[in-house]
């Protein structure tokens, strides 16, 4: 049991940040939203019908990025996002979409070239490019800002104010903030006193 | 106002299937795929029994059937524990996850694009081996019906495999532990058939039995792969 | 009514078969019983501890 | 926690049961060894070896059984995600394993004084040595991953999918054996099984059933210790 009695309601256009120490359940409650894991108890409304895990109205409305860059070392950047975009919507993306969504991280120069040459910088950048490319109305972002210059975070912070101001709505698990205000939650307020295991003593 | 996300009315869920097979088609032959390692190891793999057995025509032609069928067999297993394993580690699995697919239909997806690359290649190249083999004449046709008819559940019962270890490090070894005992069935009857020509029997039965093991296979297969990839996820 | 000692040729192959079952069997129960008495142990050992002074350290 | 599936609540049944289960066992095995030996005829054709089909047909008996228990396990664990459930088909795996080995043994031990080879490739007994390999695959799992309810969950899913393959390779097996051993083999609990046949194998199984719920009882109390160990040492950890 990682926490327990957590319950919040996010409207359109609004940002929650989740702060804790590491191991506080900040990526567990993300992954719980992105339909990972399975819920022990409660559940996760949207509007007033429930989610399920893996319910596909839920990963239709979302975009995930966590920890590790889900980039293929052996395709380009292009091929990563065209392939990105086709497992999400079955269609092909639009060059003009991705252009745009690679030089808001500024990662026009490197879009063919494989993404197995890329620092792990790059790979991060390239990772958050989904958010611009994919068009979906919540974002799940783990840790977006580790490892981004200061200028990639200002370009990470328009994106995301540009998505708030659309009645978007973001999650993101973060320590630093970004510049964007938004809601906080303490991970720490919600440790669970008697964790399930207690009951095998 | 919930921002309605205006993908979800033309996903089409065919697109996203034939997407994620022609990724993996292409994955499993560029570099550091599977596909060229299973074939060569088919080829090689083969070749050794003469040295084993010895060249006499008679022996060869008597083992031919079982011996093609049991190294494709071990070819299409050596290639599967990176059927997922590979998107497991670079994080790509959380995507697929996310798919309108659904985890079962990517699977489905993933395994068709696993018999397509991989084991495909070993039945076009099955005859040449029967000739090494000094396969009899008129086996060749029921060989490759039996290859065609009996390898996707190879690929299916596989899938169950790999995804039950794909969070298991070296999970090869285990892997065959877990999925030899259920090729079994798809073996013996295979092996049945192509005996069944050589010996001027009828084969229809065995490869009706064949068919039949694979379409149990492509009932439970992907579904139950699903399943073992959720639990990775977690 | 046969006697137990004259099986003649067969009678180790019976011998054996009743010999591998017993130790077998005799063995899984052995081991079984005392790796729980160990784990039992283990546990009452941990948890007594763990009530009376929560921050004593490991023994 | 489920009603049931408190471990206290689990431990007091099982030290309910356990005298009973011994005394059970004590009880058959003595009449039934007496009976295998001094209680029963030697067979017409086979002579003594026949006493072996006393341990021979029960091992295999209780080797499916105790793979429908882990398959039960299993399926409550996919069903109702019963915290001990998961635990009874750990625990009685092994027991399971270890009675598909005798099966496997004592069946070469008969075949040899009776057919002159130890290994028959019978269809019975190759699907008794496939059955095998499914435990092995089964307990391989459950130590496989770092997470023990994730391998738990992934061997119980093997466990099920195993379950439904069984009787596909069982016809399998005897398709295959009847194709290459036309000559009709003597089976192994043939058709000449005598009344006063019948009671020794009956005692006998009667004993190992009894021997499964002792053994089964304290390796559920182990799996259970186990767990409180690993619980301990995470809470000690976690602070």
């Amino acid at each position: 049991m990682v926490f327990e009695r957590l319950s919040f309601t996010l409207d359109p256009g609004e940002l929650l940040y989740l702060r804790g120490k590491n191991g506080s359940g900040k990526s567990t409650l993300l992954r719980l939203i992105a339909g990972y894991l399975r819920i022990h108890g409660g559940t996760l409304m949207v509007g007033d019908d429930a989610w399920w895990r893996g319910d596909a109205a839920l990963s239709e409305a979302l975009i995930y990025a966590g920890h590790d860059n889900a980039l293929k070392p052996v395709l380009t950047l292009r091929e990563n996002a065209r392939e990105l975009t086709r497992l999400m919507t079955g269609h092909a993306v639009g060059d003009v979409a991705l252009a745009d969504a690679a030089d808001v991280f500024g990662l026009t120069g490197l879009l063919d070239q494989p993404v197995r040459y890329f620092s792990s910088g790059q790979r991060h950048r390239s990772n958050l490019m989904r958010f611009a490319y994919l068009k979906r109305p919540l974002w799940l972002m783990d840790e977006p800002t580790v490892g981004l210059d200061t200028e990639n975070r200002e370009a990470l912070a328009g994106l995301m104010r540009a998505h708030l101001d659309a009645g978007g709505m973001i999650i993101a698990a973060t320590h630093d903030p970004i510049g964007v205000e938004g809601a906080m939650i303490d991970m720490r307020d919600y440790q669970p006193k008697v964790s399930l295991e207690e009951a095998w003593l | 106002m919930t921002m309605a996300p205006q993908s979800t009315q033309d996903t089409s869920l065919s697109g996203i299937f034939f997407g994620i097979v022609k990724r993996d088609v292409r994955l499993a032959w560029s570099q550091g795929g599977t596909g060229t390692m299973a074939l060569s190891f088919f080829l090689i793999a083969v070749t050794l029994f003469p040295f084993g057995v010895g060249p006499e025509p008679q022996i060869l032609a008597r083992i031919a059937p079982g011996v093609i069928w049991v190294v494709a067999l071990l070819a299409c297993l050596i290639s599967l524990d990176r059927l997922y394993q590979a998107d497991f580690e670079d994080g790509s699995l959380d995507d697929l996850a996310l798919s309108p697919l659904g985890l079962t239909g990517v699977a489905a997806a993933k395994i068709l694009a696993h018999w397509v690359s991989t084991v495909l290649p070993l039945v076009v190249i099955s005859p040449v081996l029967g000739m090494l083999m000094n396969l009899p004449d008129g086996a060749y046709g029921t060989l490759l019906i039996s290859l065609l008819v009996g390898t996707p559940a190879l690929s299916l019962i596989g899938s169950m495999g790999a995804a039950l270890t794909v969070s298991v490090r070296r999970g090869g070894v285990l892997l065959s532990l877990l999925v030899l005992p259920l090729y079994v069935p798809t073996l013996i009857f295979a092996v049945g058939a192509v005996d069944a020509t050589a010996g001027l029997v009828d084969p229809t039965q065995p490869l009706a039995l064949l068919g039949a093991a694979s379409l149990l296979a492509l009932v439970i297969g992907p579904f139950v792969s699903a399943q073992a990839l959720r639990l990775s996820l977690e | 009514m046969t006697d137990l000692f004259d099986m003649g040729s067969v009678g180790p192959f019976v011998i054996g078969a009743y010999g591998v079952t017993a130790v077998a069997l005799v063995a899984l129960a052995v081991l079984s019983l005392r790796a729980n008495k160990a784990a039992a142990a283990e546990v009452e050992r941990m948890r007594p501890k763990r009530r009376r002074k929560p921050d004593e350290g490991d023994s | 926690m489920h009603r049931f599936a408190n471990p206290a609540q689990f431990n007091r049944l099982a030290d309910r049961i356990l005298p009973w289960a011994k005394l059970v066992l004590a009880a058959s095995l003595v009449y039934g060894i007496y009976l295998a030996f001094l209680g029963s005829p030697p067979d017409q054709y086979q002579g003594e070896s026949v006493r072996i089909m006393y341990v021979h047909v029960p091992a295999a008996w209780m080797a499916m059984f105790c793979y429908l228990v882990v398959a039960g396990a299993s399926f409550t664990e996919f069903v109702w995600r019963h915290p001990l459930a998961i635990l009874a088909g750990k625990a009685a795996a092994p027991i399971g394993a270890t009675f598909t080995a005798l099966a496997l043994i004592t069946g070469a031990l008969w075949g040899k004084p009776t057919w002159g080879t130890y290994w028959q490739w019978d269809g019975r007994m190759t699907s008794v040595l496939v059955l095998f390999f499914l435990y092995l695959g089964y307990m391989a799992i459950w130590r496989s991953m770092d997470e023990e309810d994730k391998a738990g969950r992934a061997a119980s899913i093997l466990a099920l999918v195993g379950v439904i393959n069984l009787p596909i390779i069982k016809f399998s097996v005897e398709w295959w054996n009847t194709l290459h051993q036309p000559a009709s083999v003597f089976r192994l609990d043939g058709p000449t099984i005598s009344a006063d046949m019948l009671w020794p194998l009956f005692m006998m199984a009667i004993a190992f059933k009894a021997y499964f719920v002792l053994v089964f009882l304290y390796r559920m109390k182990l799996e259970i210790n186990r767990r409180k160990l690993s619980v301990l040492r995470m809470s000690r950890v976690t602070g």
